[in-house]
């Protein structure tokens, strides 16, 4: 069926009234691209059952007030629908099945922000061509991604979590945590390396300061250092990066004060090498060969190194306490390592070293978020199953929410 | 004083953190702009920083020359490679390539750095195998499980294998399609939890030791 | 090129690059003059080619250029000296040589780690949260031509087997991680199959790894090989000769050393 | 007799590493200089990669990044000559670059040398942007205007104008995209930044390494496919049917691989005769 207004534009231009096989696009209109940086537009108009692939659609341009119209896309019929996924439910700048189709600004065709544009669309099958209404938008940026509100949304909840058990942690820091074999080890490892006499080696990784292990690789670096300090053992610690080492310097002179023994801090525990990974590396190395440790620590994040370092040190006898989020060298520390804090353990370690309630408590909303993602991954796959099986969209709702959208 | 040493850093930590949380979330083309600076600035700040690194190397191997430590010989060649290697490449305008021919800078880079870094590097080959004769015995059911895995992988991945045991092949890539993204993707959400937690904590003020310690809470 | 000419700097390169190679391998035999000869050299060019690095890429091309650039077209513009800030926040870390003042360097710790855990948590929860979850929670069946069915095909990575496998993985392994809950009855079945799980990916991503490490002794060897031709002046075999001899000689001269005392 | 076998399976277990050192020197050597060429079989994500890029229309735009240094060379270079031989054998019009500074020469030589050898000119067949810094900011701001964070190539010639670059705006207008990496700024931060955004299909090549923390990116779509290591490499030089480096190297692979496999099988052999005595030994 034709649409009224169409035979009136048809009738307008001059065109015979007999609209032939293809219909002008129902529906037809332009907007501004939602949550975008500007500089693009978005055509949507309804499908019809007579789309096909011998059906183009061409997409026609032109500044407002039209003067000449420029081809600016070109596509079948059948194809550019909102599919299921495309967008989440709370933002669907078209109906599912519409058309949609998005018109980023180009070389050929240049699209500025504030300034109107017409656009109309041109239907050709064989030797027919038909043209759409025109319509105008105006492009413009936007100030919020309303499709990533559900990361937002995540991010505040899981601070709140954290806040919550934090508290929770303050009000009873009594909480039960699990044994990390890696942990226990830090204490005997300090312990031999006092009695054989021979100095500790501890490593921040390959990150900088910005760098979330590197963080949780110094504050455990001051725990060690409070340890150190008490047994008044030689405390190593090389670096690649300047501004680590400018505060790992103030974290183990602070542990040094904490540990009561401000005067058997050395300037000259932390030290500069080279920013170079494998002049760093070799450098390390070297000592490890020369000087001997008796106890290995490499915390944060790590690449190829982590088995040039590991190896070594297996070779000189030294306990190897390692941990790192790098998941591509786990294999490597789990391997050659006394012992290994996988992933996360690291972020944890600080907490069960220091049993602060800050602490403990963030593990505890960590642990309590993880039950809840995991309850995610499985109800998700339950209802997206179902989904298939009673062929309904209707569980989107829930699923959206836990979808990366762009 | 208390508060320019404490809170002031502490309220930077926060603004910096909740400007640059919230950046992500907005499309508009000042917000990408205000990124792309600051990581700039990073740099900036990160190249002052090496002057930090540069006196602590100073330090510790005039240390050692000046006490003639054992080795202190060596120091002295670290000093010179320093002053050769900064020389030719200040000469050189910093560039490794000029007119088309390499300059000094670039012939220090490809015939001293190159063949250095690849070496050391190469160097894992040699370990990858002492560490797996060390590792790989079947002393706990964990232990055999990552011995056998390792070796049927090895098997699948070269030509060899694939031929005296073409199956090898099949498995190898279930095991990396299949278990090992399992894992990956479990740590990957694991360490994202913490390393969320984590910024969280500095950004509110909880986590303060990158500051020096300090426990006042 | 076997008929070309190899310029003068190439063949020294050569010589350079063989002997300095060597010198770091014959740490696998163990630690020796040699490789603190590499070591050493190996880091003092690194500092150095840093140094020239930050000069020119950071300095000259980040401050100084758009900061003459900027005065000299906008003098009056506060954009203009948008670059004296960072060079601001890096002079207070600098402050670290001062002790009395030493403080003043939090605050541009206060910048970098800010900024840093700023910008990652939206992004990782992005990437590596919701992403992986979304890719995670997929349909165990499909609807086909003759309707519902569940793959079980071990082969393809999408098919409903593997979907099961994958989210017993995640679940068992994110479990494991679990620091609040005792790994007792159930808690301790999850636990151990997600330690299996890591154990077995642990191991096959060593052995995947193991030739990626191979092709850089590959890589290496090709170098050295082509550094033993003639046109090159035989540098590997002379240099080897060489090399193996100084660390003969160095071997006799500690061992009489020792045997003296 | 049994003493005597315990004895050697003890000597054994604890044997100087660096004998095995000398097994995988020669393990390493041997074939180099004497190759035995072993078939190579395809896997279905490098097949993918193949596939996609086979499938493009002649002048399509195919990016390369070349982000590794030189010590990924023996890896990833491979990889990018096989790439480059078969982009530039489809008429593809190629635009390389690096994010790693230190891999600057080594990008440049490597696509200079695949061009001359297809006798493709620069700046109209391909173009070598260079480096630039800011690694994900750089790519954001090519989403945004190419010839703002590449005002020109390596030869210091002007972006703009350049033949090879006609039509192309900014990273939406690139029709393939693969990112040869050796770690962090590669290829996760090529599609989180840049793929997302600006809706290029990519692939990633990657060391041995890495490859296999990319592998659910490879499921989810995230990249279309995945040439891991040497191997990937040697996959790739078959499909192209012209045998390279890669395939050459894989044989050095197959006697290592083969000596490590048979050490640890010999190390847990000891380590069995071992364990009849006291429990667990060493």
């Amino acid at each position: 069926m034709i649409p009224a207004s169409l035979l009136f534009f048809l009738l307008l231009i001059g065109e015979p009234v007999f609209a032939g096989p293809p219909t002008s696009p129902e529906g037809f209109r332009v907007l501004d691209t939602p949550n975008d940086a500007g500089k693009s537009l978005s055509l949507a108009w309804k499908a019809s059952p007579s789309d096909s692939k011998d059906r183009t659609v061409q997409v026609w341009a032109a500044k407002s007030p039209p003067a000449a119209f420029q081809k600016v896309a070109e596509f079948p019929s059948n194809t550019r629908y909102v599919k299921t996924g495309d967008f989440p439910w709370w933002v669907q700048p078209a109906g599912k099945g519409d058309h949609y189709v998005k018109l980023p600004s180009s070389q050929a065709f240049p699209i500025e922000d504030g300034k109107p544009y017409t656009v109309k669309l041109l239907t050709h099958e064989g030797t027919q061509d038909v043209w759409s209404e025109a319509a105008e938008g105006v492009s413009a940026p936007n100030y919020f991604n309303l499709v990533q509100v559900n990361n937002l949304v995540f991010v505040l909840a899981f601070t709140g979590v954290l806040l919550g058990s934090i508290a929770a942690a303050r009000r009873n820091p009594h909480i039960y945590l699990r044994r990390i074999a890696g942990l226990d080890a830090v204490e005997e490892a300090i312990g031999r390396s006092t009695e054989m006499g021979r100095p500790i080696l501890y490593l921040t990784g390959s990150g900088g300061m910005s760098d979330v292990s590197t963080i949780a690789a110094t504050v455990i670096l001051g725990q060690v250092a409070k340890k150190v300090a008490h047994y008044e053992t030689t405390l190593k610690v090389p670096h690649r990066d300047p501004i680590v080492m400018a505060v790992c310097q103030e974290i183990v002179k602070e542990a040094y004060v904490e540990a009561g023994r401000p005067d058997a801090f050395k300037e000259d525990t932390n030290f500069f090498i080279t920013d170079d990974q494998f002049s760093y590396t070799a450098a390390v190395d070297g000592i490890m060969l020369r000087e001997k440790p008796a106890a290995n620590f490499f915390m944060g994040s790590y690449f190829a190194e982590s088995l040039l370092l590991t190896e070594t040190g297996a070779s000189t006898g030294a306990i190897q306490i390692a941990g790192t989020d790098s998941d591509h060298q786990l294999p490597f520390f789990v391997t050659t390592c006394d012992y290994t804090l996988i992933g996360e353990e690291l972020y944890a370690a600080s907490a069960y070293l220091s049993r602060e309630p800050v602490l403990v408590g963030t593990l505890r909303g960590q642990d309590i978020s993880k039950a809840f993602i995991m309850s995610v991954l499985v109800i998700g796959t339950a209802l997206a199953t179902a989904g298939v099986m009673l062929q309904t969209d209707a569980f989107n709702y829930a699923l959206d929410l836990f979808r990366d959208f762009k | 004083m208390i508060f320019l040493k404490r809170q002031l850093p502490l309220a930077i930590t926060f603004v910096m953190g909740v400007v640059f949380a919230l950046q992500y979330y907005i499309p508009h083309p000042v917000s990408e702009e205000a990124i792309t600076k600051v990581s700039d600035w990073m740099k900036i700040i990160s190249g002052f920083a090496l002057v930090l690194g540069i006196a602590s190397v100073f330090h510790v191997h005039a240390v050692k020359i000046r006490r003639q430590a054992p080795g202190w010989g060596y120091s002295g060649v670290l000093f010179a490679a320093i002053v050769i290697t900064m020389g030719v490449g200040f000469w050189s305008g910093g560039e490794s390539k000029a007119d088309g021919a390499q300059t000094a800078f670039g012939w220090l880079y490809d015939y001293t750095m190159v063949p250095l870094q690849g070496t050391m590097f190469s160097i894992l080959a040699f370990f990858i195998a002492s560490a797996a004769y060390r590792a790989f015995r079947a002393r706990s059911p964990e232990a055999s499980v990552l011995l056998v895995s390792a070796v049927v992988v090895m098997m699948g991945r070269v030509p060899l294998g694939q031929f005296l045991a073409p199956w090898t092949w099949d498995v190898t890539q279930w095991l990396l399609n299949v278990l090992n993204s399992a894992v990956r993707r479990a740590i990957l959400i694991g360490v994202s939890m913490g390393s969320v937690g984590l910024s969280l904590k500095i950004i509110l003020g909880k986590e303060r030791s990158y500051l020096g310690g300090g426990k006042d809470q | 090129m076997p008929e070309q000419l190899i310029p003068t700097s190439a063949v020294l390169g050569a010589w350079v690059a063989t002997g300095l190679t060597l010198f770091i391998y014959s740490f696998l035999y163990k630690d020796n003059p040699l490789f603190k000869l590499g070591e050493h050299l190996y880091v003092g060019v690194s500092i150095g080619y840093s140094v020239v690095l930050v000069w020119y890429t950071v300095f000259f091309r980040l401050l100084w250029e758009p900061l003459k650039k900027g005065i000299a077209e906008h003098p009056a513009a506060l954009g203009t000296y948008e670059p004296v800030i960072p060079a601001l926040l890096g002079m207070l870390i600098l402050t670290q040589f001062f002790p009395k003042v030493s403080w003043l360097s939090r605050i541009a710790f206060a910048f970098i780690v800010g900024f840093g855990s700023g910008v990652a948590i939206p992004r990782t929860v992005s990437s590596y949260i919701l992403k992986q979850i979304e890719d995670t929670v997929t349909p165990l069946i499909t609807m086909g031509a003759n309707g519902l069915s569940m793959g079980l095909n071990l082969a393809l990575p999408q098919s409903g087997i593997n979907t099961i496998i994958l989210l017993i993985g995640v679940v068992s392994v994110l479990f494991y991680f679990f620091f609040s809950v005792e790994h007792t009855g159930p808690g301790m079945v999850t636990a151990r199959t997600g330690i299996y799980f890591l154990m077995i990916a642990f191991g096959a991503a060593f052995g995947y790894t193991v030739m990626s490490r191979m092709s850089l002794l590959i890589g290496r060897f090709r170098d050295l090989i082509t550094f033993a031709g003639a046109e090159y002046g035989y540098a590997t075999p002379v240099l080897l000769l060489v090399t193996v001899l100084s660390l003969a000689a160095w071997e006799f001269a500690t061992r009489r050393k020792a045997g003296g005392k | 007799m049994k003493g005597a076998l315990k004895d050697f399976a003890r000597r054994m277990i604890a044997i100087d590493r660096r004998i095995i050192f000398l097994l995988i020197a020669a393990a390493t050597l041997l074939p180099l200089l004497n190759p035995f060429g072993l078939p190579i079989k395809v896997s279905p994500e490098v097949k993918a990669v193949y596939d996609y890029m086979d499938a493009l229309p002649e002048r399509s735009v195919f990016l390369l990044s070349f982000d590794f240094d030189p010590s990924s060379k023996p890896e990833l270079e491979p990889q990018a000559v096989a790439l480059l031989r078969h982009a530039f054998r489809k008429n593809l019009r190629v635009i390389a670059m690096t994010h790693w500074i230190t891999g600057t020469g080594l990008a440049d030589g490597v696509v200079a040398q695949v061009a001359a050898e297809t006798g493709k000119e620069r700046g109209k067949d391909y173009v070598f942007l260079g480096w630039a810094p800011g690694g994900y900011a750089l790519i954001i701001s090519m989403g945004q205007d190419l010839y703002k964070a590449f005002p020109s190539d390596y030869s210091k010639t002007p972006t703009l104008g350049m033949p090879v670059l006609e039509g192309v705006r900014n990273l939406r207008d690139v029709n393939y995209m693969v990112s040869l990496a050796a770690g962090g700024a590669g290829i996760e931060m090529w599609y989180v930044f840049g793929k997302d955004k600006y809706r290029f299909e990519m692939a990633g090549g990657a060391t041995g390494v890495i490859a296999p923390g990319l592998y659910p990116f490879l499921r989810s779509g995230q990249i279309n496919g995945l040439i891991g290591g040497l191997q990937g490499a040697a996959e790739y030089e078959t499909l192209i049917g012209r045998k390279g480096m890669a395939v050459a190297g894989m044989d050095a692979q197959s006697a290592t691989h083969f000596v490590i496999i048979v050490l640890v099988v010999l190390c847990n052999v000891f380590y069995f005769t071992l364990r009849g005595d006291k429990g667990k030994p060493v």
